[in-house]
């Protein structure tokens, strides 16, 4: 079976995919750091930076399991303030 | 985006802030004193002059993020009232990107909070700056301070 | 009663004080954050409850122990703006006494000279705050905090 | 000789003497601490107080000489702020 979720990129990620939401689609029982390794494959610039990751608007180190429709943040060390 | 949360405010906003008006949110009858954090787009970084900045925000989790501080911050120190703005999308020099506000009852733990607040802030919240100058632009990775 | 020195601007009046506007004379070029302190008038002190209060200064001399304070400040924090306006007369509750703020390049110098200047202010600068009450009033002598 | 200085009041200090203001004759080569005690000498209540006094603007100790026309001012501990 495959789940479909959503990604979201912001600021220097979203320059560098051109996009700032991609839909993925992953096999069932994906692991969001499955997902994450799959977009950058898809987009290997992204590996020169570092990069954080959240799971539906939480930081995340990647050992979840996702399910359909999850939303999944990929962007660069923040800088607000 | 807003929210409102006990005696405390959060919001994320687009237009000018008003230093004032956002301190002035909290002034709670047990209290005598807010601390008041203003952040403003600086001309000069290391020499290199910014034209202007532009602010993006992840701003579902931004405000969930901001608020998680707040609460955590309520935990931590003896204060009563947090108010907390951050602007988002482009900011000419010298306007306020992020005004913190606390209030408490003694004015020492008002300070420790607030410092904690723009500390934790920089550190989290998934808020990206981006510097134009007259010959390029770059998205700020991480605190630079 | 105000001066200004440098890039810092100090005054008394009896007028209500624009906490913004006090804040945003000093936003240096080289500086990111500024840090304000807003004393204000509380409603209850040790459970007793205050009408309004009153301040009295030693205007000239105030004047100067508060210059006397900024230019210790630049001396002991790497600071590079001091704003500070002390109201005097009746205040009502909730009104702003004091407005203290301190533009620096890094916010950590900020939060410290804000923290010692008003700290040294109530300790030194010759002002003084009558309570009223419904059944009496009383002039504080020494910081009670 | 005679000389005479200005003492200024203030908040519970003025109360106290009724006045914000007074002038003071006192002998040539007065310290700050002789016109201070004539002071309290003339209105004891004063002494309830934990007092501080400044001369010409300047906190002072009481040991410097006072000259025609110097200005003491004595006052609570203050409470501005």
């Amino acid at each position: 079976m495959i789940m479909q979720i959503k990604v979201l990129f912001f600021g220097a990620t979203a320059d560098i995919v051109g996009s700032r939401e991609l839909v993925l689609s992953l096999p069932e029982n994906s692991k969001a750091i499955d997902a994450f390794q799959k977009v950058i494959k898809e987009f290997p610039s992204l590996e020169k930076h570092k990069l954080l990751f959240a799971v539906n608007e939480e930081y995340s180190k990647g050992e979840e399991l996702l399910k359909e429709g999850d939303e999944l943040a990929i962007f660069t060390a923040v800088s607000g303030g | 985006m807003e929210k409102t949360f006990g005696k405390n405010y959060i919001a994320l906003t687009t237009s000018p802030i008003d230093l004032g008006k956002i301190a002035r949110r909290i002034t709670p009858e047990n209290c005598g004193a807010i601390v008041t954090l203003d952040g403003f787009v600086r001309r000069f970084t290391n020499g290199r002059e910014t034209l202007y900045l532009v602010y993006e925000a992840y701003e579902s989790m931004a405000i969930k993020e901001i608020e998680r501080l707040v609460r955590q911050a309520h935990e931590k120190f003896f204060i009563e009232a947090v108010s907390i703005v951050h602007r988002l999308g482009k900011l000419e020099i010298g306007e306020t990107s992020v005004v913190i506000s606390v209030a408490a009852p003694h004015r020492k733990a008002a300070f420790e909070a607030c410092e904690w607040l723009i500390k934790e802030l920089k550190r989290t919240v998934p808020i990206w700056k981006k510097e134009v100058y007259e010959d390029g632009e770059v998205w700020i990775e991480g605190d630079r301070q």
